[in-house]
Order: structure tokens, then sequence, then C-alpha cells
């Protein structure tokens, strides 16, 4: 089993295990920390997927700033005493797992039968190609998501200002 | 010598006939319009129309009496192929009819100037009093049976208004529907009849239907049933057995009235309709034993009624309903012209009874039981000989009008019908003398028996009163029924003389006292029956039978014990008057309450139909309506049921959506391959 | 020329409705003067169409067909035109609405919305009538249905919004069920032509329907279960027993032009569909179901006049009179006969008149005694003399008094039903003879309410009460005169009627 | 090699740990994060179709890029709305905001 796979199951297992313990954790605090570090071994994988930019991208935006928001998020929110007691909603807890496990199933099932070609060499796609095709091809859902992170900024700041009473 | 100039001009006087009911109908217009503004002169206006129609019916008669019958048709409406007419005509019995409602209308006319002088309303009186005489000389004249049918329902109309003339009375208004009703009954048996016969024969007109029953076009069992039907409707208007009920009640109407519809005119019709339909009653036996059956027993069961009644003007209705038992009991027994001359002559001599006791009623303010009066021979003189006249000639004493019909009556129910309808016939007979006599010395012998005439007590309308009695009885048809209120002041007081009447009301009676002695030699043997040739001609309606003399004295035998026994019990005393009541109680009690007729019908048709409409309307309130709102109910209640799952929590919301999804993977995943 | 009159007349009311939104809300003379002139010239011009309508011609007349909208195989296209059916309906549509809005002056709560609603139904009815292409029948059933809702919501007594949102509900559900069938008729009259010359008119379905090109699509059963669509539809409309509910309340909450409007006109709309569509199209459904129409008719005049006797509020007892006189008009209908058809048409005009003078009378009477229970009425004869001497006319007309035109519909209706063939209904005499008995009950509860309201002795507080207005003549006589007219002559109508009933009735066999 | 089945599998699990925090979790700020989480599967399967899949061209990476974008502009609203949320109603337990119903 070669490297790569080798890597490849040592961060699909710290993804899966971190976003696991999101779910499992008390404290908010780690939960938010396992949340950075499933962020990582996501894009750990896109490295492994030979998609660098979009590694560097995922690490800078993801586990740098997205991070950091929630944990301002959390501590805006007191996190130290805010004990939720038991759930009342017991039933839907098991309701959501079964659910959630169905759909899993589903998924997997079909993802196993897909009998998808494997395409051989992988194809390397380097920032410079991106570049090309975020100025040409996709020129216009580019500006559309400069307006969309502008006006993103502009409504967050505004929700989130005080009144001014 | 008028007679002869009309004849030069080629233009006869038949062809005018149509102006005889248009003249009371423009008095009608008239008055409706300007009645209000001619106050007292509206009467006028009223006899000079009828003056105008019985001139020129006069005219009319004259003419035919020679000649044969004219009629003018136009078309009224198409109905499929076959074309429905109106127009008029004039043959033997109608012009006869136009003599007599023309007559008796004029004289009722100039009668109620006098007797409906203080009442407001009198425009109005004589409004309905000439829409009447149109409708009614409109039926006469109709040549085709649905012509005839459309007055028949139009004179119903006009009993309804004139009975209920006093509408703030509640037994007037009560009354005047009931006689409505009641005929209504009749009327849809008539409908029904005249309908299968335009199905069965395709036309109305009288010609064609005797020569489809002549050519028997229609099956026998047909001819019997629609011939059953039109008797039917005849027994709703003549007042017969089972649907007499309402000419007692309509009694509540002014006098002249009773005196011209509800005894001359209107109940004669459906004599009259028989007499038109003649050759369809022939051609069916079954038909006639019915008629004749129905006849003799009205005749007599009203009689006995008669016999132990206190209102004067109830006693005329239970006569006027045993005679016109007597009218139809000669027509079911195939005498045709003995039943039409005894609608003639009871016609005159009964108006003149009603018209004096309308005026004896007139005399003694409004009071109508009998038992009140007395003693009135030497008062008013001329009201009482007429009387006697109108008595001795409905008993059937010799010389009168009302001898030579009755005995032409009884000579076609002894040749013709069987032995047991002669001797109803006879016994009735025996009874009308009796009980007509009983009226005649209660009220015009001995001495007068009312009290003060004008005592405060005395029964004045005050509408108040009348309403909360309305209220506390049982308001609805049967209002009005409880036992006739005997007048309280019964007392010797001095009272005021009740005076005879002025000319206006004494000179009708005149008038009809002559017409009730000479009416009778029309037709009588010795002068060779020209009231017989005169109908017949021309109509089969077989040979009419002649009765022979030993018949005569017979009836004139019969109607002077009658007399005697009145004369014995009332004016001598040999017998107490209540001599019979306390004999049999129960039967007297039988006869006054009519039967019981009443309540029975009361309890057998009115208060089931009201029940079931009421439970009807229940269930339709409950169960028709009921299923509508509660789906209505259903829906809302099962909306607001859904609507308390969105409790507001986004989550629950979520998992919904992923089991709906899942679902729908599923479902997709199943039938993967079958939409192919 | 005289076509393009029929469509002048269906839109000449809306323009006039368009008209008032131009007058300010305040002055109401203008308002109700304009109303009034806009139903006086649909009035002229129906007028001038009956004088130029052909009476020998059985056919259609004045039609026209103008392209509305296609799309590839459903070709649905603007068809008007009118024949001996529609004609004296379309001049009962006018002269009852223009007396309406005589009747309808005491109205003082928004007078401008009352008035251009009003106007919308009037163009509603009139496209209902001469309507010839089941689209566009059901487009103009539903514009109907509209104005009359708020009509009766907003100007109406005080459970005007039950009433309202009831009658909505009922000929809603009618006018669904209606539509559905149409559908189904357009499909199956496609099929039959495999899909070549379909068209939503009723004249190319009755064709198609005599003779399709293959028979085997039309079977008795689907063929049944079309024209029972059609019976329930238009039943629910002219109301026959099961579906009757909804009238009563309309009538008892509705004010009195709207009732003289709904009950005047809107009930022949559901008589007129069943003659134009049910028996138009499929003529031998009709007469398998003949005995069947004909009970329902006897159970509608048997259970209106029965309840009618016990109605203690006069409105109701009068919309359960109509329900009695209509039952009349399904008896003519199922007799298949030339004068029950003839009848059936004549009573649909008869009774739009005597009911629309009947519900005018009562709203005359409430307006004066403030109280429609009978009970509490009594002896107004003597304070309001002529209003009660007109009520007693039209109650007189209702029971089919000869000499107004109730009668002559009552007349033909029984020769129809006592003529109908053997085979078609076998028990026609018995139902003949139990509708008489219907015609005795008419006559009881009418004259039993005239009894209780107008004779007997006058209360107090109804003693000095204001007779009739001169305003108030106007639609009492003109409706008056116009029942009197029609009982007097009848040829009038009955030529009119008489060629288009032949053919009707020839198309079944009668 | 490692097949692309893998990485769809590892996406799909990811992506149903994300469902199931978003469904049950009590918590707002995790449940913000598993929606982050259920990006970042979607994103792995993206990359992983650009790179490894039949046609494997770089659109799968540039819409990587865009659904970062959109994912970081829809994190910093909805933490505006948290806070928001949080200073009017001061809980951030979701039981609590229950308001958006009929």
């Amino acid at each position: 089993m070669n490297a790569q796979m080798f890597f490849f199951i040592v961060f699909a297992l710290i993804a899966i295990i971190s976003a696991v313990l999101i779910m499992a954790l008390e404290r908010i605090a780690h939960r938010v920390v396992a949340m950075a570090f499933s962020f990582f071994a996501v894009a750990a994988i896109y490295f492994l997927l030979g998609a660098e930019f979009i590694g560097i991208v995922q690490i800078m935006v993801y586990v740098g700033a997205i991070t950091i928001l929630f944990v301002f998020g959390m501590m805006m929110t007191e996190h130290r005493n805010v004990g939720f007691g038991p759930d009342p909603r017991k039933t839907q807890q098991i309701l959501g797992f079964v659910g959630v496990g169905f759909l899993l199933a589903f998924m997997l099932y079909a993802i196993v039968t897909a009998d998808l070609p494997n395409s051989g060499e992988p194809y390397v796609g380097s920032a410079e190609i991106i570049g090309l095709e975020l100025y040409g091809h996709y020129f216009i859902a580019f500006i559309g998501s400069a307006f969309l992170l502008t006006s993103a900024l502009i409504g967050a700041v505004v929700i989130a200002r005080k009144e001014a009473d | 010598m008028c007679h002869g100039i009309l004849k030069e001009k080629g233009v006869g006087m038949m062809h005018y006939a149509w102006l005889i009911p248009v003249f009371p109908l423009i008095t009608f217009l008239i008055l409706l319009v300007a009645g209000r503004v001619l106050k007292e002169k509206v009467a006028y206006i009223g006899i000079a129309g009828l003056a105008l129609s019985f001139l020129l019916s006069v005219l009319v008669l004259l003419e035919r009496i020679g000649g044969e019958t004219y009629t003018y048709v136009l078309n009224w409406m198409t109905v499929g192929e076959n074309v429905v007419t109106m127009g008029y005509e004039v043959t033997a019995l109608n012009a006869m009819m136009l003599i007599v409602v023309t007559l008796v209308s004029l004289v009722v006319h100039i009668f109620s100037k006098e007797y409906m002088k203080e009442d407001d309303r009198i425009h109005v009186f004589f409004a309905y009093l000439g829409l009447f005489s149109f409708s009614m000389l409109g039926l006469v004249l109709a040549p085709n049976i649905l012509q005839l049918f459309i007055f028949w329902e139009l004179v119903g109309l006009c009993s309804f208004l004139l009975v209920g003339f006093w509408y703030f009375k509640p037994e007037a208004a009560a009354a005047a529907k009931k006689a409505f009703l009641i005929t209504r009954i009749g009327d849809v048996g008539l409908l029904i009849g005249l309908v299968l016969l335009f199905n069965r024969v395709g036309s109305f007109n009288y010609a064609e239907i005797y020569t489809a029953v002549e050519m028997d076009q229609l099956s026998a069992p047909m001819i019997t049933t629609i011939a059953l039907l039109i008797f039917l409707g005849a027994v709703g208007k003549s007042a017969q057995f089972p649907l007499h009920v309402w000419l007692p009640d309509a009694m509540e109407g002014p006098t002249p009235v009773s005196a011209l519809i509800h005894a001359a005119t209107m109940v004669a019709a459906g004599v009259y309709l028989i007499g038109v339909m003649y050759p369809l009653f022939l051609a069916s036996s079954t038909a006639m034993t019915v008629v004749a059956y129905t006849g003799a027993l009205t005749a007599l069961f009203a009689a006995t009624m008669a016999l132990v009644n206190n209102d004067i003007k109830r006693i005329l209705a239970y006569s006027t309903i045993s005679q016109l038992g007597f009218m139809i009991l000669a027509l079911g027994t195939a005498g045709y012209v003995a039943g039409l001359f005894h609608l003639m002559t009871h016609a005159f001599f009964k108006a003149l009874l009603f018209l004096g006791a309308g005026s004896v009623i007139f005399a003694v303010h409004h009071r109508q039981d009998i038992r009140d009066m007395g003693g009135l021979w030497g008062k008013m003189k001329v009201t009482s000989v007429t009387f006697l006249i109108g008595s001795l000639a409905i008993a059937g004493i010799f010389p009168l009008a009302g001898f030579w019909s009755k005995e032409e009556i009884l000579a076609s129910t002894l040749i013709n019908g069987d032995g047991f309808l002669f001797l109803i016939a006879l016994v009735t007979a025996f009874l009308t003398a009796f009980y007509m006599f009983r009226l005649f010395f209660k009220t015009f012998t001995g001495e007068f028996k009312g009290g003060d005439l004008n005592d405060p007590t005395e029964e004045t309308f005050n509408e108040q009163a009348a309403w909360e009695a309305t209220q506390s009885a049982e308001v609805g048809l049967d209002a009005g029924y409880e036992e006739r209120k005997v007048y309280p002041n019964h007392q010797e007081v001095p009272e005021n003389e009740p005076r005879e009447n002025a000319g206006l009301m004494t000179f009708p009676l005149m008038v009809l006292a002559v017409l009730a002695v000479i009416a009778g030699f029309i037709n009588a043997p010795f002068l060779g029956h020209q009231l017989e040739a005169f109908l017949t001609a021309g109509l089969n309606v077989g040979t009419q039978p002649h009765g022979a003399l030993w018949l005569a004295f017979l009836s004139v035998a019969v109607a002077v014990a009658g007399i005697s026994l009145a004369w014995a019990m009332y004016v001598k005393g040999f017998i107490r008057e209540d001599f019979f009541s306390s004999k049999a109680p129960s039967i007297h009690k039988l006869f006054q309450n009519n039967y019981y007729l009443d309540d029975i019908y009361l309890a057998v048709f009115v208060r089931p139909t009201k029940e079931i409409s009421l439970l009807l309307w229940e269930m339709d309130k409950t169960i028709v309506d009921g299923v509508i709102t509660l789906i209505g109910s259903l829906t809302s209640r099962s909306g607001k049921a859904m609507g308390k799952h969105q409790d507001g929590q986004l989550q629950t919301y979520g998992l919904v959506t992923v089991f709906g999804g899942m679902v729908v993977i599923g479902l997709a995943f199943a039938v993967r391959g079958y939409f192919g | 020329m005289m076509a393009n009159m029929l469509i002048w007349l269906v839109f000449l009311p809306l323009i006039g409705a368009i008209l008032l939104f131009t007058i300010p809300k305040e002055n109401v003379n203008v308002i109700r003067s304009l109303a009034t002139i806009v139903s006086g010239m649909a009035l002229i011009l129906t007028v001038i169409i009956w004088g130029g309508f052909d009476r020998g011609v059985s056919g259609i007349q004045n039609g026209t067909t103008l392209p509305w909208f296609d799309l590839g195989f459903l070709q649905i296209n603007f068809e008007i035109g009118i024949d001996g059916l529609s004609m004296p309906l379309l001049l009962l549509t006018t002269l009852v609405t223009t007396l309406s809005i005589f009747a309808s002056f005491s109205i003082e709560k928004r007078v401008k919305e009352f008035y251009i609603w009003t106007l919308i139904l009037l163009s509603g009815m009139l496209g209902v009538f001469v309507a010839l292409d089941m689209f566009l029948f059901f487009l103009f059933f539903e514009l109907t249905l509209v104005p009359m809702f708020f009509l009766i919501g907003i100007w109406g007594g005080k459970m005007r919004s039950y009433a309202s949102f009831k009658f909505l509900l009922y000929t809603g559900i009618g006018s669904g069920i209606m539509f559905m069938t149409f559908l189904a008729i357009f499909t199956k009259g496609a099929e039959a032509m495999n899909f070549q010359g379909t068209s939503f008119s009723m004249i190319r379905l009755a064709e198609i329907f005599a003779n399709p090109a293959n028979p085997e699509v039309l079977s008795e059963g689907v063929k049944a279960a079309l024209f029972l669509g059609l019976l329930v539809a238009f039943a629910i409309k002219l109301p026959v027993f099961p579906f009757h509910t909804w009238l009563p309340n309309a009538h008892v909450e509705a004010p009195t032009a709207v009732s003289m409007i709904l009950a005047g006109i809107l009930l022949k709309m559901g008589g007129y569909g069943l003659i134009r569509a049910g028996f138009g199209i499929l003529p031998d459904q009709a007469a398998k179901f003949a005995t069947l129409i004909a009970i329902l008719g006897l159970i509608n005049i048997i259970y209106g006049a029965l309840l009618a006797l016990v109605q203690t509020d006069l409105k109701a007892l009068v919309a359960y009179s109509s329900i009695s006189h209509m039952g009349i008009v399904l008896l003519g209908i199922a007799s298949f006969t030339h004068s029950g058809m003839q009848g059936a048409v004549f009573q649909l005009v008869s009774h739009g008149f005597i009911s629309a003078l009947l519900f005018f009378m009562v709203g005359a009477m409430y307006e004066r005694t403030k109280t429609r229970t009978i009970s509490e009425m009594g002896g107004l004869s003597k304070s309001v003399p002529i209003l009660a001497g007109f009520m007693l006319a039209a109650a007189m007309a209702s029971i089919g008094l000869p000499g107004l035109s109730g009668f002559v519909s009552e007349l033909l209706a029984f020769i129809g039903i006592f003529g109908a063939s053997a085979d078609l209904i076998p028990a026609a005499m018995t139902i003949g003879i139990i509708a008489g008995i219907g015609i005795i009950l008419t006559a009881a509860y009418l004259l039993w309410a005239m009894q209780r309201t107008t004779f007997g002795p006058i209360k107090e507080k109804f003693m000095n009460l204001p007779d009739a207005r001169p305003m108030e003549y106007v639609p009492m006589v003109g409706l008056l005169a116009l029942s009197l007219i029609l009982g007097v002559y009848p040829h009038i109508l009955s030529d009119v009627i008489n060629t288009t009933v032949i053919d009707i009735v020839s198309r079944i066999g009668g | 090699m490692v097949s692309i089945t893998l990485f769809l599998a590892l996406a799909a699990i990811l992506f149903c740990i994300g469902l199931y925090g978003v469904l049950t979790r009590r918590h707002l700020v995790i449940v913000l994060a598993s929606i982050e989480l259920m990006l970042n599967a979607v994103n792995i399967n993206l990359v992983a179709f650009s790179a490894i899949g039949p046609f494997a061209n770089i659109t799968g990476q540039v819409f990587t890029l865009f659904v970062i974008t959109v994912a970081a502009a829809e994190a910093a609203v909805a933490l505006a709305i948290l806070i928001a949320l949080y200073r009017n109603r001061n809980s951030i337990d979701v039981l609590k905001h229950d308001l958006l119903r009929w």
C-alpha cells in the first residue's frame, strides 16, 4: 500500500475523528479546536489530490479565518457556564441518528456500486490554470462572488452592531 | 221592435255578446282607479254597467231564441302543432245563464248601494262586484273548457276577495282563505281533467270534445276518470258533499255578496260545468251514478244541518248546498233540463231569500241570530211578504217557480234514478219546507225578541279585541271556528223598532219576488216545456223525463206537510220547540256542529301537513344543511390539528425533510427501472 | 349588423361599470342615473334584437364566431348566438335587472360599488345566455358568481357573510363540476373525431355526439356519466332537492334588489344550462334519465311547498316557493313533449317576473315594518293598501291564477307531464297527480302567509306606514304588467319559443 | 493510487456527521460548525472529481473556490446573526428560538 494511500488513510481518520469530536465533546472551546483540526485534515487531502492552491486556500480561509470567527462567536456568547442540561428531545436524537445513518448507508451503497472509470494518471491543476479560468470562463461568477463578499461584510457588521439607541 | 231594426243591419246582437262581460270590467277598472274620489256615486257606475249588460243579454237571448249558436274565436297560443284558441260563444244554455247572472247581479248592485252605504270601502266593494260579474259572464261565454277554467279561477279569486272584504275580521280572513283553498282542490281536479282531455282530443273546444266522445276516440275508463275529475271541480265550486265546508263560513262576507255569489251565480257554475260537458257525462254510466248519489247525499245532508242552525245566513247557506245537491241529482239522473231549470229558478228565489235576510239583518243592526228576531211581519211589510214568497217558492208550493223545477227533478229521479234516490229527494223536499218555514216563523211571527237595538253592549266589531282573540286561539287555518257567540242582551228592554228599509232595498226584493212567481211558467208542461225545447235544440242529451200528475200532487203534499209541522211548532206551539232536540240531543248536537266535519278535516288534513312540514324543515336544517356545515367544520378542524405540529423548532423541520428525502430516494430507487 | 349587436349587448354593462369608476363616490344620483341608463340601453338593445328575431328559424341566429385562442388541437373561440331558448331569457334578464336597479334606490351604503357589481353581474348573465362555446359559457358563469358574492356579502342582512360564503361554495362547486364535465365532453368529443375538427362549441359537439367518427369511444356508460355530471352541476344552480339549502340563506340575507336578480335570473341559468348543454349535446341520455328528472322535479315541488308552509320568515317562504316553482320547470323538461318543454321555458320567464315582484314586495314591506317574521306582521292592508294589493296580486300570480303568466306555464307543464309517453316516464300519471297536490299546497302557504300579513286586524306600530312611493311604482307596475301580458296573451312568447322547442324535442324523438 | 470512491466515501461520511450535527446539537455555534463541515465534504467531492474523476479538468477546483468564498460569507453573516440573536434573546439554545411558526 503505497505512501499516498497511507497518508490518505491518516488524514481521513483525523478528519472523521475530529468531526465526531465536534459533536461529542463537552466544552465548546474543545469543539472549536476539533473543528479546526478537521478543516486542516481536509486541506491535507486536497494536497494529496494534487490541488495545492485549493489546499492553501482551505488552510487560510477555513483553518485561519473561519475558526477564529467561531472563536469570537463562542466568546461573545459567554461560553463558560453555558450548560444546557439534558436534551428533552431524546427521541429526536435517536431519530436523527437513525435517519442520517440510513442516508449514509444509501450514499455509500451508491458510491460503491457506481462504477466510475479510473482516469489513469491524476490531473494536476496549478494556480495559474485556475487564475486563467477565473478571469476567463468564470469571470462573471468571479465578480458576483466579489459582490457577495462585500455585501456579506456590510451585512454582518450591520446585524452584529449594538443598536445605537 | 228594436229586435227588428238590428236584423236589417245583418249584424246580429250575438256578435256583440263579448260586450256583456266587458261592461262590468270597465266599471271595475274605473272604480279601481277613481273609486276613492267618487265615494257614494260608485254604486251608480256599477248599476249602470250591469244594466247595460243585462239589456244586451236580453237582446242576445231574444235573437238566440230563433237562431243558432254563434262562436267567434281567435288564436291564443300555439302548443307544438295544435293551436289553443280563445273567444266567446252564445249557445242556448249560455244565453239563459247570461240573463240569470246579469239580472241577479244588477239586483244585488241596487241592493248593496243601500246596504253598504256607510262602509268607507264601498268603492272597493263595487270594484270587486264588477270584477266578479266580469269573470262570471266570461265563464258563461267561454267557447272552450280552458277559457272556462280561466274564468272559473277568476271567479274563485273574486269570492276570496269579497268574502274577505272585511279583512280586519280574523274570521272573514280565515273564511276567505278556506273558501279559496277548498275550491282550489276542486280546480286542480278540473285542471287535470282538462289536461287529460287536451292530450286525448288535441283541443279544448267543446265541439271537438263532443265529436271525440261520440266517435269514442277515448277509452271507457278514460272517459270515466275525466268525467269524475271534472265532477270534482264541480263539487269544489258548488260545495257538494266532501268539499262543502267552505260555503257556511263564506257567510262572513257582506250579505249582498252571499246573495250574488254564494246563492245564485258562482255556486251554480259547477252545475253549469256539468251541463256544458254533459255529453261526456252521458257517455259513462258510472260517472252518472256517482254524480246522482253525491247530489242526493249532499241535499239530504245539508238539509239536516239547516234544521238546527240559528244563524239566518248559515241556514240559507245550507239550504243552497241542499238545493245544489238537488240540481246535481237531477243532472245525475239524466234530467239535463230539470237540473238547469232548477238552477235558474233557484238563482232567483235564493237571491230573494238572501236579500230578504240582508234587509232583516240591516234592520236589526247586523245581528244574525234568528232567536233574537221575531214579529217582523208587522214592522217590515215588504220584506216579510217577499220573504214569504221566496220560502213558498223554495218549498215548492204550486204556482211558484220552485214547484215546477222541483217537480221536474223528482220526475227525473223517479224515472231514471232508483227508488232510494227518489226517497231521499222526497225527504229532503219535506225537510226543505220545514226548515225554511222554521226560519220564516221564527223571524217574522211572534213578538220581537231582540233587545234595544242600539244597546251599548252590543257586539260592535273592535279590531283590537279580535286580534287578541286570534293571538290566544290557535292562529292558522282553523281560526274562527269557536261556537257561535250567544248574544248577551236577551232580556226585555224597551227596544226601538226595526223599521222597513228604504226603497232601494225593497225594490230588488219585489223584482225577485215577481220572478220567483212567474219563472216557473216558462217550462210548465201546459205551456209545452218552452225552456226544454230551447235548451235541448241541437243537443242530443236524451229525452227529458216528465212526471205524471200524481207526482205533482205528491210534491205539493210533502211541502204542505213540512210547512204545517213548522207552523205547529213555531207559531201555535202545539209541539214544544225543543221537542226533537230533547228527544235526540246527540243527533241535534251532531247537526249543529255540521257533523264535526270541520274538525275532522282539520285533524286529518291540516294538522298532519303542518306536522310533516315542521318535521321536514327540521330535517332540512339538521340533515341536509347539517351535512354541509359538517364538511365545513371538518376541514377547518383538521387544518387546526395539522397546525399544532409546527412548533417552530427548526431542527424538527430538518429531520422531517431528511426523512422525506430518504423516502423519495427510496421510491426512486425502488421503481428505478419501471418507467424506463 | 345584428350579430355584433349581441357583442355590444354583452359588453355594454361592462363599459358602464368602467364609466362608473370615473364618477366620484359622493354624487349618488349621478351614479344611480348612469346605472339606470346603462341597463336601460341594454334593455333597448334586447328589445331591438327581440324585434329582429326570426320566429321561423329553429337554429342559432345572430351567431358570431371569433377565434379567441387556439393551442394546437385545442380550439376555443368566442362563439355567441341566440335561439328561441335564449332569446326570452335575454329579455327577462335585462327587464328584471333594470327594474331591480329601480328597486335598489333605497340602498345608501357604498352605492358606487353596488352598481359596479350589479353591472358586471348583468354582463355576466347576458354572457351566459348568449355563449355557445362551453369554455365561454363557463367563464360567464363564473363572472356572475363573484359579483353576487360581494352583493350579498356587503349589503346583506345580519348573517350575510355566512350566506354569501355558502352561496359561493355551493355554486362554485357546481361550476367546478360543470367545468370538469365540459372538459370531459371536449376530450371525448375530440377522441370520437380522433382529434381533428374538435371544438368547445356546444353546437358542434352536439353534432359530434350525434354521429361520432368512431362510436366505440362514446360508450353508454361514458355518456351517462357526462350527463350526470351536467345534471348535478345544474341541479345545484337550479336548486334541486339535496342541493337547495343555499337558496333560503342567500335570499334571506340579500338586499331586495339583489334577491330580485338572484331569484329572477340566476336560478334560470341552471334550467337553461340543463336544456342547452344537457339536452343539446346528450339528448339520448336525457331520455334515459327522464324519470329521474321528473321525480326530482316532483320532490322539489312538494318539498318546497311543504317547507314554505312553516317558514316564519316571509323571505324564506318566498325562497322555498321559488324552489317549488323550479320543480315545475324540471317536470316540464322531463316530459319531452312540445308543451312540456315550452311550459318549462315559459315557467323560467314567468317565474322570473313573478318572484322578482314578490321579493320586491317583501322588501318594500320590510323597509316599512322593519320585520320579516310573519307572526309580527298583521293587517298591513289597512295602513299600506296599495302595497298590500300588489303583494296579493303577486301571490295570486305565484299561485298560478289564470290571467297571469304563472297559470300558462303550469298548464303547459301539466299538459306535458300528462302527455309524456309511457315508455319514457312510466309513472307520468301519478307524478302529475301528486304535482297537482303541490299546486294546492302552493295556494295554501301563500294564502296563509297573505292572511297573516295583510289581512286580520292591524297592530298599533304599523298604523301609519308610508304607502308606495312613486319610484316604487316602476318595478311593481312593470313586473305585474309583464306577468299580466304573458298571462292574457302568451302568443307573444310562445311563438318565439315554439320552433326551437320543436327542434329540441324532435332530436330526442319526442 | 487511491481510487476516487474512497474520497467520495470520506466526503459522504463527513457530510452525514455534519448533517447529524445540524439536526441534533443544541448549541448554535456547533450547528454552524456542522454546516461548515458539510460544505467541506462537498468541496472534497469537487476536488476529487476534478483531480481523479473521469474527465478530470480544472472546473472542480474553480467551483471549490467559489464554494469556499460563499461558505466564508455565510459563516460571517451567520455569526453576526448569532450575536444579534444572543443579544436580544440572550440565549443560544436552539430550543428557545421557536418564534418562526404559524
